[in-house]
């Protein structure tokens, strides 16, 4: 009894001290692991993943705080590109999150807008320009569409409409020759 | 990070692991000891189990476990670690050999055997101790896995005479000894092993018997 | 914790977290003990009792026990309640030791065992743990009794072989008849591998159904509301 | 909706199937000729029994059962089935060896075109070390009359050993082991002399050389047809060539001779109908010579030292395991990035 | 010369660990998604399993033996190697932060990847010497390494296969190591031709 | 002399189905009612417009400017007046539309003022830019501005010119009536070309299927007394036209995807556009007419030379479109793109209208799992793996079809062509090709949107410190201000119990006062400003909507809800 103590107790000291000396001398700081993900991340900035923008969502994500489909901006492509970068199952869309939308962006209705500059301060992206008491503009290429500025405003002077295709934005169908139990 | 703080959590951490290693090493410990005599005598049974079954227990009357000939690597037993005989006797005479014998040919690598062989030569029974055999296929060797219970494969080496040895080759071989189509490699393997054992056996029996016991045996000189 | 807790911890293990077939995890003992039922359900008890066990005693630790070693503080527990076990067996429950051999001893690099340590032992509180040990425990046992089974009747045509080892006298059951000519793959590790792969389908198939009645139900709800 | 190209090749999946049974046909006569007609009713069974199981398995999937079960792939597995698999196993052992390669090993995988393995192949695997002793029996050339050969196919268990005799590639290599050993009948003898036997002709097996020929015949009018390419062929021929060649040269009395291993067994309907299997194998070109040279290697190791009589099927599915990454591998660099 | 060569041989193909042993087979699932990932799993299995049947052979040769405490071999084996792993854990972190988080549950899991502690006990069963051992724990992570990559290399062709609904993912890939190990079992008998 | 000729890999070799229309020779088309001009025809930027509905346009007449650096100019392809400048639908397999010039032609055809260039003295730069403003494109296909092309790489100099008449997809026979009847002006814009691109050689690449053009053009060169041209018959099989293809059977060079050819020493020009660049250097006259097949399911099918902008069905009409018609295709059946409707316009693109019907072109038979028999591999002209771009494709998993070269597919048709399964592979290699390309879009927006976020946050942090730190100062002076009056409020408060609170500390007080001091005066100031950051265009747009909406109405204040003014 007493060698099976002290036999395995040295083994216990030698094993522990060196551990103890590992942890310390390999410590890890920062994470890499948060651009990478923040960078499948759309960075529409929306919150609608429930944290307060993209990169707070990949913090978390990397954290192993959040679940990799709550993003709906990102759609169900960026869930599988982040179930590749992380080596996890995908999974749908979770759907207390919200559903991926055709893309949109907001557009100002000019007779309605007071210019009380409530959408500038809300938007993430700056993408609204104009000063106080003067009418207010839509960037159209640099909104994202996260509909942050819709709520804020105290004329609800502000719609969302899809982005229209065009001949250099259309795309090819996928080509589903699906071939049923008919035959 | 210092030297010192590093080497502070080093000693804490291997504190920590060797107060647990020390509660639970000790309570391996204890259980070991605590057990210990209750597994030996356990696995004394199961060994006496299995010799009677290839021995009859009427047949002798000496503490067979502990009158044995220790062997060091002997090949003609296919032994290469070394093993023991077991020598039975009655009433002080010898009445027969337990011979630990391994068929290292079997399909899946070795088969740890026990052959008992009775003072005149001949077979008295045969059983397979450990072996890997293919499930199914080639583990009929094995009575427990036998799929013909009434009359085991194994229970054709259960008296088999001294002037019949010759014929202990599977028919394939020439022999006596049947055995599953599909499967010949086990039973060859087996049928060899015993072969050679019970004439190690013949060959050596007046000096295995006169033998110190616990002695170690030379092997044939 | 209430009862619904333990239900749910429960539930978890045995079918919604099923070690076998959903976290794929314990697979080796799985594939490598399901031979036949006897067996692969006499090391599930093991294995029961080892997880319990192990569960219960970390659960109770976990606030000792350093983050840096907490691996090999489990392992070294892990690894002490198994010998202990396969001591005890041995004394005591000759007989059926003899049946699981070497089987016992393999419990220690049983991932689910750690795996269930880390993600729900180190985490909570003794009671649940125990529970959840227990169910993770009859989790494995199902899907080992279950491979097992299939196993053997395809692989020799019989079920319950080696029966008579823990029930002496009792016989196995031969399905076939003895012309049955067996199908050894089963046995062999490639049907193993097969045999579990159609384990994990079928479980999905299941899920699959009845997540397709719920939407059924939901919607049929929705046009009665309508 | 049609994109261009809007006229196309008459070219489909039923042509290439066809013309792979067609130069099938040859080696089944010969077969037919030497070993009597019992392979034309396991070839009928393993036709049947793979059409049940591809229409069973579309039906639970709702693909469309008649374009599919048109596409005369499940009969090519099952042919191969059958002229691999000894002519006068059981009836219900080709018929679940057929089930399995058609649902598991092919249907499971999404069917026609998804499968990894070799379906065949992996029938032939399963089977045989399923019924290792049912697996091995070849009858000799113009040993079993037709009456026999039903009987065997349709009468259920059977005492084999006292049917066939040894098989030359079985024997062979029996025999060859038994040499080394002092317990073996076969002690002391060489290579030459153990061909000496009846059962064996002028390469190969007797009888079997000339199937061997058919396949190799109805093989180069797939070449021609450009249903396949030179390169499997060659490949696997000219490695088993030299491997062997290179074993026996160094020791003529321990191994068979090169065109031994080319006549006998499955290399020359492997060569040419399995390895070449367009599903499973390996496609660029430098990927099949590497593929089908290392089936080769596999093939003769586990001819010459391994536990099981022919390799072919065995080297088959370890080559098919290496597959995706040669294929990675040796990609053909593409227009612009040669180096000549 | 040829022994050794033949305990390799034997380790890697004949007995390989994963597809003839059923050892591994957890890390043999899970990290085999990606052919990246297997070979990173791979090459950290193959340093903890050699140095590991190092290192076992000598505390059981020169501790375990002379104490007399065999019956703590399971325990001190599986000990050494959690250490292993855990320090090799923090090297990886440290230097490889998408190797560790892909690698993710795996690496302290290869502690209990049945190898890690099955082949130890193999080398204790076996009287391998301490070159043996070394090779036979070399040989058999090589083993599952190429099993690992191999299968990888498979499952990422799967992807695309139109596989039965219930069969997605792991299922089929329990199908296709059923038919690896299936392919394997080719080569029976050759450990045993020397 | 016999020129050594290279090989390509693959190719296939379908039905040329040439005769028919050659018979004839290039026919005139009536004026049609209207013409529907495009403004964007080739690749690069969109051209700007430069009439509005209600100008009168001359043939000729510039009515699209060319816009950045990879533009060319639209022409008016007759006199008439401009209807309308609005979107039309394109030829395009889309069904979209795009802004377009509509024209009714006055019937007079009168040609607007025509200027020409001496290619010979004119410094290079010059040159081209006339060509860019006389809208001379690519005709080979890839309508790629010429003028672009017409640059000799970093050496200055080019060792071969080669020019493409192969003309290999099956039906298309204008460029081969074009070298039989216009083969001395297209010799002129060739040595034209070769003056600008300073090349050693040109070699005209003509498959060996259309003798007739490879004579006519042999006579032209020997009349015109040039050396170092040469007309090269070449092997028939599709697509020797390919510009890759035919540099490669005529030098041997392999221009690798993604790298310029005159890099190599080469550059590749279509017979068409050395006719149109003649005509412009020449005469003046942009691009506004071009040489088109009518084939197909017709009765008579031939080559006319049709104006820019002429709806298709009105070509269509003179050669007899058969009843069962049921679709036009623009191009060959090979590459040809699948149109919309009947009526949209002849653009430069265009040069062939294949009249299709479901007899002519059949269905597909059904689209059955890939074999990897490998066919499609043996066919590719790019020595590409179809297959494993098509099953990663298949499984979008566009990463790994990108690995196999995904991009470097010139979506030739052959793979498509001989696959005994009849995948429809060229068609997943574009789906894949413009989803990836979405991404890169959404990739950069994703990037640009991150930048702004990071920038707003910084711009915030930065203003809210330097509003701390005015606070803080106020409130440390108001502390002070405080103090100093501090006696005088405290008798204050002692004389009047009554306060509620007696207990605030005053000087908290007065700290609230200020910060609500200061938070008047800062709603009276605008507050965030954003206009720093917005371009001048963006400016200025404000400026224009601001004016537009202070004209639109005086409602304004009343509109204004009170939470705007609170
Ligand atoms: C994979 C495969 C394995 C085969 N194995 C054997 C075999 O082990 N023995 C055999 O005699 N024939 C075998 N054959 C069949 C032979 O090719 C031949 O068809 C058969 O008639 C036997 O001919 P033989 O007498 O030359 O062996 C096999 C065929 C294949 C495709
Ligand atoms: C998977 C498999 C397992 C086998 N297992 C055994 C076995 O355990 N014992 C045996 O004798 N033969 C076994 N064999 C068969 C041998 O390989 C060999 O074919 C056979 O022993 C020859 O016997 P026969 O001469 O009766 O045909 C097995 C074969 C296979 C394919
Ligand atoms: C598959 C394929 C086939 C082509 N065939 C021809 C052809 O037959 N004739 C031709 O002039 N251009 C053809 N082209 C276009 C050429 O690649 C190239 O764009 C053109 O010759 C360049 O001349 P351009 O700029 O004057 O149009 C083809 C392109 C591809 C991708
Ligand atoms: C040249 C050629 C060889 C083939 N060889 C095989 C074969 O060896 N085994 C098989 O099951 N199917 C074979 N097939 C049929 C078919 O490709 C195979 O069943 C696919 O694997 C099914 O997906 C072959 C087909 C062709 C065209
Ligand atoms: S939901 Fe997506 S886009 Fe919106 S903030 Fe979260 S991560 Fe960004
Ligand atoms: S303008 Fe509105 S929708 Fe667009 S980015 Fe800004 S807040 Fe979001
Ligand atoms: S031609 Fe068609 S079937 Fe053949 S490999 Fe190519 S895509 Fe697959
Ligand atoms: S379309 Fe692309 S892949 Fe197909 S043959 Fe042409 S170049 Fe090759
Ligand atoms: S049980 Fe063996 S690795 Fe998980």
């Amino acid at each position: 009894m007493l060698t099976a103590l002290l036999v395995m107790t040295g083994i216990a000291l030698v094993l522990g001290a060196l551990l103890g000396f590992a942890s310390i001398k390999f410590k890890v700081e920062g994470d890499p692991l948060v651009d990478k993900i923040d960078a499948i991340l759309p960075q529409t900035q929306c919150g609608q993943c429930g944290f307060p923008g993209c990169r707070p969502y990949a913090t978390a994500i990397a954290g192993g705080e959040a679940e990799i489909n709550q993003c709906p901006p990102g759609g169900e492509e960026g869930i599988r590109k982040l179930a590749d970068l992380l080596g996890r199952e995908f999974k749908p869309l979770s759907e207390e999150h919200g559903v991926e939308k055709p893309k949109s962006v907001a557009v100002i209705d000019e007779q309605t807008c007071i210019g009380c500059t409530l959408c500038i301060q809300a938007c993430p992206v700056d993408a609204i320009v104009g000063a106080a008491k003067q009418l207010h503009t839509i960037i159209a290429s640099e909104c994202t569409g996260c509909e942050l500025c819709l709520a804020p405003c105290p004329v609800d002077c502000i719609v969302m409409e899809p982005i229209a295709e065009t001949v250099d934005t259309w795309k090819w169908r996928y080509p589903v020759f699906e071939i049923k139990a008919a035959a | 990070m210092s030297e010192t703080t590093a080497l502070r959590l080093s000693a804490r951490t291997g504190t920590i692991m060797v107060a647990f290693t020390v509660v639970f090493t000790a309570l391996m410990a204890f259980t070991y000891g605590a057990t210990k005599v209750q597994i030996d005598a356990a696995a004394a049974d199961e060994k006496m189990k299995l010799i009677s079954e290839v021995l009859p227990a009427s047949s002798f009357d000496n503490v067979l476990l502990d009158d044995f000939v220790a062997l060091g690597p002997t090949p003609a037993l296919g032994l290469d670690e070394g093993g023991r005989i077991y020598r039975a006797r009655k009433a002080g005479a010898p009445a027969g050999l337990l011979l630990e014998t391994v068929a290292p040919d079997g399909y899946s690598g070795r088969i740890d055997l026990i052959v008992a062989v009775r003072a005149d030569g001949s077979v008295s029974g045969v059983r397979a101790v450990t072996h890997r055999e293919t499930p199914g296929l080639g583990d009929y060797i094995d009575p427990k896995k036998d799929k013909n219970k009434a009359s085991p494969w194994i229970a054709q080496f259960a008296d088999i005479k001294a002037a019949d040895l010759p014929g202990c080759k599977v028919k394939k071989d020439g022999g006596q000894i049947a055995y599953h189509t599909g499967a010949t490699i086990s039973a060859r393997a087996v049928t060899n092993a015993v072969a050679r054992a019970a004439r190690f056996a013949a060959d050596n029996h007046d000096r295995l018997f006169a033998a110190q016991n616990g002695e170690k045996f030379a092997g044939n000189p | 914790m209430d009862l619904q807790a333990y239900k749910d911890i429960a539930w978890n293990g045995v079918w919604k977290q099923n070690t076998g077939v959903v976290q794929i995890l314990g697979l080796c003992p799985i594939l490598a003990i399901s031979t036949n039922i006897v067996n692969a359900v006499s090391l599930g008890l093991a294995t029961i009792v080892v997880m319990a066990m192990s569960n219960l005693v970390i659960a109770a630790l976990r606030n000792f026990i350093p983050y840096e070693i907490r691996i090999p503080v489990f392992i070294l527990i892990i690894a002490a309640l198994v010998t202990v076990v396969d001591l005890a067996f041995n004394a005591y429950l000759h007989e059926l030791y003899l049946v699981l051999g070497i089987f016992i001893p393999l419990i220690v690099t049983n991932c689910i065992v750690l795996a269930r340590v880390e993600a729900f032992a180190a985490k909570n509180e003794p009671g649940g743990s125990t529970v959840d040990g227990i169910a993770m425990g009859i989790g494995l046992t199902l899907v080992l009794a279950v491979l097992g089974a299939m196993r053997e009747v395809v692989g020799s045509g019989t079920l319950l072989s080696g029966i008579d080892m823990i029930f002496p006298g009792m016989q196995p059951i031969v399905l076939f008849g003895d012309d049955y000519p067996g199908f050894l793959v089963a046995i062999l590790p490639p049907g193993a591998f097969i045999a579990l792969g159609c384990l994990i389908a079928g479980r999905n198939w299941i899920e699959a159904r009845k997540l397709a009645r719920a939407h059924a139900a939901a919607l049929a709800a929705k046009a009665a509301e309508a | 909706m049609i994109n261009s190209p809007f006229v196309r090749k008459s070219a489909s999946v039923q042509q290439v199937m066809l013309k792979v049974l067609l130069a099938l046909v040859p080696g089944i006569a010969a077969y037919v000729w030497f070993f009597g007609a019992g392979i034309l009713v396991q070839l009928a069974i393993a036709s049947a029994a793979a059409l049940a199981g591809e229409a069973a398995m579309l039906a639970i999937r709702g693909k469309p059962k008649a374009l599919f079960l048109t596409d005369l792939s499940a009969i090519v597995t099952a042919w191969l089935i059958a002229l691999t698999f000894p002519p006068i196993v059981p009836w219900w052992l080709t018929v679940t060896g057929t089930l399995l390669a058609v649902v598991v090993v092919k249907q499971l995988y999404g069917g026609l075109g998804q499968n990894p393995f070799n379906p065949a192949m992996a029938a032939f695997c399963l089977m045989i070390v399923a019924y290792p002793a049912l697996m091995s029996q070849w009858p000799a050339a113009g040993q079993l009359d037709f009456g026999t050969q039903l009987k065997l196919i349709f009468g259920g268990l059977r005492d084999v050993d006292a049917i066939t005799g040894a098989t030359p590639l079985d024997a062979l290599r029996t025999a060859l082991r038994g040499a080394t050993n002092p317990d073996s009948p076969f002690h002391g003898l060489r290579a030459s002399q153990l061909q000496d036997g009846p059962a064996f002709g002028m390469m190969g097996g007797k009888g079997g050389e000339w199937v061997a020929f058919g396949y190799l015949v109805g093989g180069l009018w797939l070449i021609q047809q450009r249903i396949i390419t030179w390169h499997i062929p060659a490949a696997f021929c000219g490695a088993l060539f030299v491997v062997s060649g290179m074993m026996w040269g160094l020791h003529p009395d321990g191994f068979a001779s090169p065109l031994f291993h080319l006549a006998s067994g499955g290399a020359m309907i492997g060569a040419f109908f399995i390895l070449t299997d367009p599903v499973s194998g390996a496609t660029t070109a430098r990927g099949k010579l590497l593929f089908a040279a290392g089936a080769a290697v596999l093939t003769f190791v586990i001819r010459a030292f391994g536990a099981y009589p022919d390799g072919v099927a065995f080297a088959t599915l370890l080559m098919n395991i290496l597959v995706p990454i040669i294929d990675m591998k040796t990609q053909a660099p593409v227009f612009g990035h040669k180096k000549d | 010369m040829t022994s050794y060569l033949f305990v390799i041989l034997g380790a890697v193909l004949v007995n390989n660990v994963v597809l003839v042993r059923i050892l591994g087979l957890c890390p043999f699932m899970g990290v085999s998604k990606k052919l990246e990932t297997a070979v990173g799993m791979g090459a950290a299995t193959t340093f903890v399993l050699t140095l590991g049947c190092g290192t076992s052979y000598l505390v059981d040769h020169y501790v375990l033996m002379p104490a007399g405490v065999e019956y703590l071999r399971t325990l001190a084996f599986i000990v050494i190697i959690a250490a292993i792993v855990q320090v090799t854990e923090l090297v990886i972190q440290k230097s490889s932060p998408t190797l560790h988080q892909v690698l993710g549950i795996y690496l302290p899991l290869i502690t209990t990847n049945c190898a890690v502690l099955g082949v130890p006990l193999l080398n204790v069963a076996l009287h391998h010497d301490l070159l043996e051992s070394l090779l036979f724990g070399f040989g058999s992570s090589v083993g599952f390494s190429l099993a690992l990559v191999l299968f990888a290399g498979i499952r990422e062709r799967l992807d695309g296969a139109d596989v039965p609904t219930p069969f997605k993912g792991t299922a089929i890939a329990m199908v296709t190591a059923g038919l690896m190990s299936l392919a394997f079992m080719g080569f029976a008998g050759l450990d045993k031709y020397h | 002399m016999l020129r050594k000729l290279f090989k390509f890999h693959g190719g296939v070799k379908p039905q040329t189905n040439k005769t028919e229309s050659t018979t004839a020779p290039i026919g005139q088309v009536p004026l049609p009612d209207r013409l529907v001009i495009p403004l964007h025809q080739a690749v690069g930027g969109h051209p700007r417009p430069l009439v509005a509905p209600g100008d009168k346009v001359f043939k000729g007449q510039r009515i699209g400017g060319a816009d950045g650096n990879l533009s060319s100019a639209v022409h008016a392809s007759t006199s008439g007046i401009v209807r309308d400048v609005a979107p039309a639908l394109m030829p395009h397999t889309s069904g979209l539309e795009a802004l377009s010039v509509i024209i009714e032609p006055d019937g007079d055809d009168a040609w607007g003022q025509l200027d020409t260039i001496n290619f010979r003295s004119a410094a290079p730069d010059e040159v081209r830019d006339y060509l860019r403003d006389a809208g001379v494109v690519g005709l080979g296909g890839a309508v790629f501005p010429s003028y672009a092309k017409l640059k000799p790489g970093k050496e200055g100099r080019l060792k071969t010119l080669v020019i493409n008449g192969a003309e290999c997809e099956p039906f298309i026979t204008c460029d081969d009536l074009l070298m039989r009847e216009r083969a001395p002006e297209m010799l002129k814009g060739i040595i034209a070309m070769r003056h600008m691109l300073q090349a050693e050689e040109v070699l005209i690449g003509i498959e060996d299927n259309k003798p007739e053009a490879v004579a006519a053009v042999q006579a032209a060169i020997a009349a015109s007394g040039e050396t170092g041209i040469e007309a090269v018959a070449i092997p028939t099989r599709y697509p020797a036209g390919g510009a890759k293809q035919l540099i490669r059977v005529l030098t041997g060079i392999e221009v690798p995807h993604g790298r310029r050819s005159t890099d190599f020493g080469v550059q590749c020009f279509n017979v068409g556009t050395a006719f149109s660049i003649h005509e412009a250097l020449e005469f003046g006259r942009p691009l506004i007419s071009r040489v088109v097949t009518v084939a197909g399911n017709v009765n008579a099918p031939r080559n006319y030379d049709v104006l820019i902008g002429t709806p298709m069905d009105h070509v269509v009409r003179l050669a007899g479109p058969r009843a069962d018609t049921d679709r036009y295709i623009m191009g060959g059946p090979m590459m040809g793109v699948r149109l919309p409707r009947f009526d949209v316009p002849v653009v430069k693109a265009t040069n062939c209208i294949l009249v299709g019907s479901p007899a002519l072109f059949p269905a597909p038979a059904p689209e059955m799992p890939c074999i990897r028999c490998g066919e499609c591999a043996k066919a590719c002209p790019a020595d590409l793996a179809p297959f494993e771009m098509y099953w990663f494709s298949r499984a979008k998993n566009f990463g790994k079809a990108q690995e196999y070269h995904l991009f470097d597919c010139i979506e030739c048709g052959c793979c498509s062509f001989v696959c005994p399964s009849h995948i429809p592979l060229v068609d997943y290699f574009r789906f894949s090709k413009s989803e990836i390309w979405a991404r890169e879009r959404e990739k950069e927006a994703a990037d640009a949107a991150r930048d702004r976020f990071e920038f707003k946050n910084y711009r915030q942090e930065r203003e809210k410190q330097e509003k701390a730190e005015k606070l803080a100062a106020k409130a440390a002076a108001t502390r002070e201000k405080v103090a100093a009056e501090g006696a005088a409020p405290a008798t204050d408060a002692a004389a009047a119990p009554a306060k509620p609170k007696p207990s605030v500390d005053p000087a908290k007080l007065a700290l609230i006062e200020a910060a609500m001091e200061k938070a008047r005066q800062q709603k009276a100031q605008a507050a965030p400003k954003n206009t720093e950051v917005a371009a001048p265009e963006i400016q200025a747009e404000m400026a224009a909507i601001d004016a537009r909406r202070e004209a639109a109405g005086a409602d304004k204040p009343t509109n204004a809800p009170p939470a705007a003014g609170a």
